[in-house]
């Protein structure tokens, strides 16, 4: 079964066509890496995806909702890691995953589970969980983001440039973080420029290019 | 056949020179055929009134109700643009809503030189529809800033029909917290309702009306169409971007 | 409906939690209050009858321009790390998210309002006449405020110019709020003789119906 | 005739700031005509566009 399917997709950033038609098709289970020159489409097109744009032109199916008249349950089951941390700067970690955590509807009596998991699986420790994320390094805060991101339990994850501000530990945490998903039936996609990893994990690279897809390649992940 | 470049087309040439023959019948009606407003005491004999001062509320009282008569086409309009969600809703309210700016101003314009010499000041605080008036102008300054602040004409119409709904619901709150507030009005008593209406003076405001909204639908036509037209670049231009940036994809290729 | 519930508790709570944090509201905005409290008190020369006299429309003047900051930074939380996109990806009803924001601003302002208060008391020596009438009407002014600014911070967020958009947008509507409010207080200060409740029922049913256009405005704002 | 100064400038400020207005929204859509091919100017056709 297909978890996204766009067809033709163009998508316009205040006038811009940041994407001009866009086809492609994601099985779930599929890890499929997103790579391009900047401003190629990369962030938009994983806006798209996540339902916060609305399409100018095309077809499009997230998660077997549609993409026009459809965003808001497409919204509730999909994980974004974007640039920003998404965090608010003046709370603690432990403050900002609670929250993100009960926000998102978790069951009350798997909250703390998942949060102690995610933390965990994020390496963050007593100490660096009650720290302001204004006081985090660019990794801690990354490691963070993405500690919000896993609690939720995403159907599809979209990810940008996740790699990024991480150490060679960490990178290697987020590439197990991966797998591991898509065997829990997870479906990811993840933007980066990172072609060494690239080729490892995915079971497609796909090249975006001016705002649409320009080559399919298989990954080295089969 | 060369098509003439221009937003007008034959309907809106005949209301045009329908307005101008009908303005030039106005200011001869209301300058030279009307009689000022002179009245005399019954018991003194003493002259007072408005005198030719009166000569300006044949324009200032209709581009008065034309510039609330703008402002319910661009709350309707915007109403429009919330349920069918289409250019010609939103182009529809946002020119009611420049051309009743334009004219709500020249209406407190208007109405101050008019108040001058009738009431003796230039700007009467106790008022209600001189405030209520003042507070919508600058409601629709608002109302215009908001859709010049957006790049794209199209992420504007939005907020910008939710913000003019709001404006002119809000309307009669004003109008009313205004009236309670100093709970005196120097408008209809001291002025209008004692002015004797002549038929010649009643026909003259009705011409007046009459030729405000000619002007006025002149007006937002034109604007109508150049907001569109508007729109019809900005596609044009995303529609060029697009095949520019396809163009240089396959380039790459 | 529980759920709903929940989520305003969780979103006001948060926004407080910050504000309490980075403390902006005691360091930046009560500072600022206070400043326009003893401005005014200079341009008019320290009459002290003029004071008293002017001290309910000086005092709503300095919550509007006061919540028109708050209302701002409440708009900066989420913007800044674009915590926001979160939120919306949360599946949280927008309508928490509008009510939300909208407790958490009215509680900021609400602790203004107090300290407002006992600067008119102490600075204009206004005298209070009827305690209740001047809570009411706080109250609900305080949350008509709220609304609709919150409604216009969306709105106006996103634009480079919120700054500058958010003021010319939004005080002309809060005018009705204003006279209600600041007729009220001469009452409950004893500086006019009016049925000050009077005026207070006007300003409850213009929070009603605000409040109500807002939620409505964030409905169309927020779909899709 | 009385008041004269206050006729003339309450009537010649609206005639003229209305006329000004009404020249620039002349020009104005002469010039984006020239850039909007004419079929798109047919102005009772409405293509269905969200504001998004």
């Amino acid at each position: 079964m297909s978890v996204v399917k766009l067809e033709g997709l163009v998508a316009l950033l205040e006038g811009f066509p940041a994407l001009t038609g866009v086809d492609l098709t994601v099985n779930a289970g599929e890890i499929v890496f997103v790579k391009g020159p900047n401003g190629a489409g990369k962030t938009t097109l994983l806006h798209l995806c996540a339902g916060l744009i609305q399409p100018k032109e095309g077809k499009g199916q997230i998660l077997g909702h549609d993409l026009s008249s459809e965003r808001t349950p497409i919204r509730k089951r999909v994980g974004l890691l974007s640039h920003s941390s998404g965090l608010y700067r003046d709370l603690t970690v432990l403050e900002n995953i609670t929250f993100w955590t009960q926000i998102a509807g978790v069951e009350k009596s798997e909250i703390d589970n998942r949060i102690s998991w995610a933390l965990e699986r994020m390496e963050l420790d007593n100490k660096l969980q009650n720290q302001k994320v204004r006081s985090l390094s660019v990794g801690q805060k990354r490691r963070a983001s993405l500690a919000v991101f896993i609690v939720r339990r995403p159907d599809l994850w979209l990810m940008d440039e996740p790699h990024a501000g991480l150490d060679q530990e960490g990178r290697q945490a987020v590439d197990d973080l991966i797998e591991e998903s898509v065997k829990a039936g997870a479906t990811v996609i993840v933007a980066s420029h990172d072609l060494e990893r690239v080729l490892n994990l995915a079971t497609r690279v796909v090249t975006l290019s001016g705002g649409a897809v320009v080559g399919v390649d298989h990954g080295g992940n089969k | 056949m060369t098509v003439p470049i221009t937003t007008a087309s034959k309907g809106s040439k005949i209301l045009g020179i329908t307005s101008i023959i009908g303005f030039a019948v106005l200011i001869l009606l209301a300058f030279f055929v009307t009689d000022p407003d002179i009245r005399f005491h019954p018991e003194t004999g003493e002259e007072f009134g408005q005198f030719d001062a009166v000569r300006l509320l044949y324009l200032h009282v209709p581009m008065a109700i034309v510039t609330y008569l703008a402002f319910v086409i661009c709350a309707i309009a915007s109403a429009g643009y919330l349920i069918k969600r289409t250019f010609w809703w939103d182009s529809m309210a946002h020119a009611a809503g420049e051309v009743g700016t334009l004219t709500c101003a020249l209406v407190l314009i208007t109405g101050s030189i008019w108040g001058r010499p009738v009431w003796n000041t230039w700007w009467e605080w106790g008022d209600v529809r001189l405030m209520s008036t003042l507070i919508l102008f600058l409601l629709f300054l608002g109302y215009l800033a908001l859709r010049g602040a957006f790049v794209s004409p199209q992420r504007a119409a939005r907020p910008a029909a939710i913000v003019a709904l709001i404006a002119v619901l809000d309307i009669p709150l004003i109008n009313r917290s205004v009236e309670w507030w100093e709970n005196r009005t120097l408008h209809q008593k001291s002025t209008l309702s004692e002015l004797k209406i002549e038929d010649l003076t009643l026909f003259t405001l009705m011409l007046g009306i009459l030729v405000s909204v000619l002007v006025m639908s002149w007006l937002i036509l034109h604007r109508f169409r150049v907001a569109w037209l508007e729109h019809m670049e900005f596609e044009q231009g995303v529609k060029s971007a697009i095949e520019e940036r396809r163009h240089i994809d396959n380039k790459e290729q | 409906m529980k759920r709903l519930f929940a989520d305003i508790g969780l979103i006001t709570s948060k926004d407080l939690k910050i504000e309490l944090r980075s403390r902006v509201l005691t360091n930046q905005v009560a500072p600022f209050a206070l400043m326009i409290l003893v401005l005014f008190g200079i341009a008019l020369d320290a009459d002290q009858q003029s004071l008293r006299n002017f001290a309910s429309g000086l005092f709503w003047i300095s919550v509007l321009l006061c919540a028109l900051m708050a209302i701002s930074r409440s708009m900066t939380i989420e913007r800044d790390d674009e915590a926001l996109v979160g939120l919306n990806l949360s599946g949280v009803d927008p309508i928490a998210i509008f009510l939300g924001k909208t407790c958490a601003i009215a509680i900021q302002l609400l602790v203004l309002e107090i300290f407002l208060g006992v600067g008119i008391i102490l600075l204009y020596r206004s005298e209070v006449e009827d305690l209740w009438l001047l809570v009411a009407t706080g109250l609900f002014a305080c949350i008509a405020v709220s609304a609709l600014g919150t409604i216009f911070g969306f709105l106006a967020s996103g634009l480079g110019v919120r700054e500058t958009l958010l003021p010319i947008l939004l005080l002309p509507l809060l005018l009705p709020v204003l006279i209600g409010a600041t007729r009220a207080f001469d009452d409950a200060l004893g500086v006019a003789a009016i049925n000050g409740w009077n005026w207070f029922a006007f300003v409850a049913g213009l929070t009603v119906l605000l409040t109500g256009v807002g939620a409505g405005a964030n409905y169309l704002l927020a779909e899709n | 005739m009385t008041h004269l100064g206050y006729l003339i400038a309450g009537w010649g400020l609206s005639s003229l700031v209305i006329s000004i207005y009404a020249v620039r929204l002349l020009k104005r859509g002469a010039r984006l005509s020239a850039r909007v091919p004419a079929q798109n100017a047919r102005w009772m056709s409405s293509p269905k566009q969200d504001g998004g």
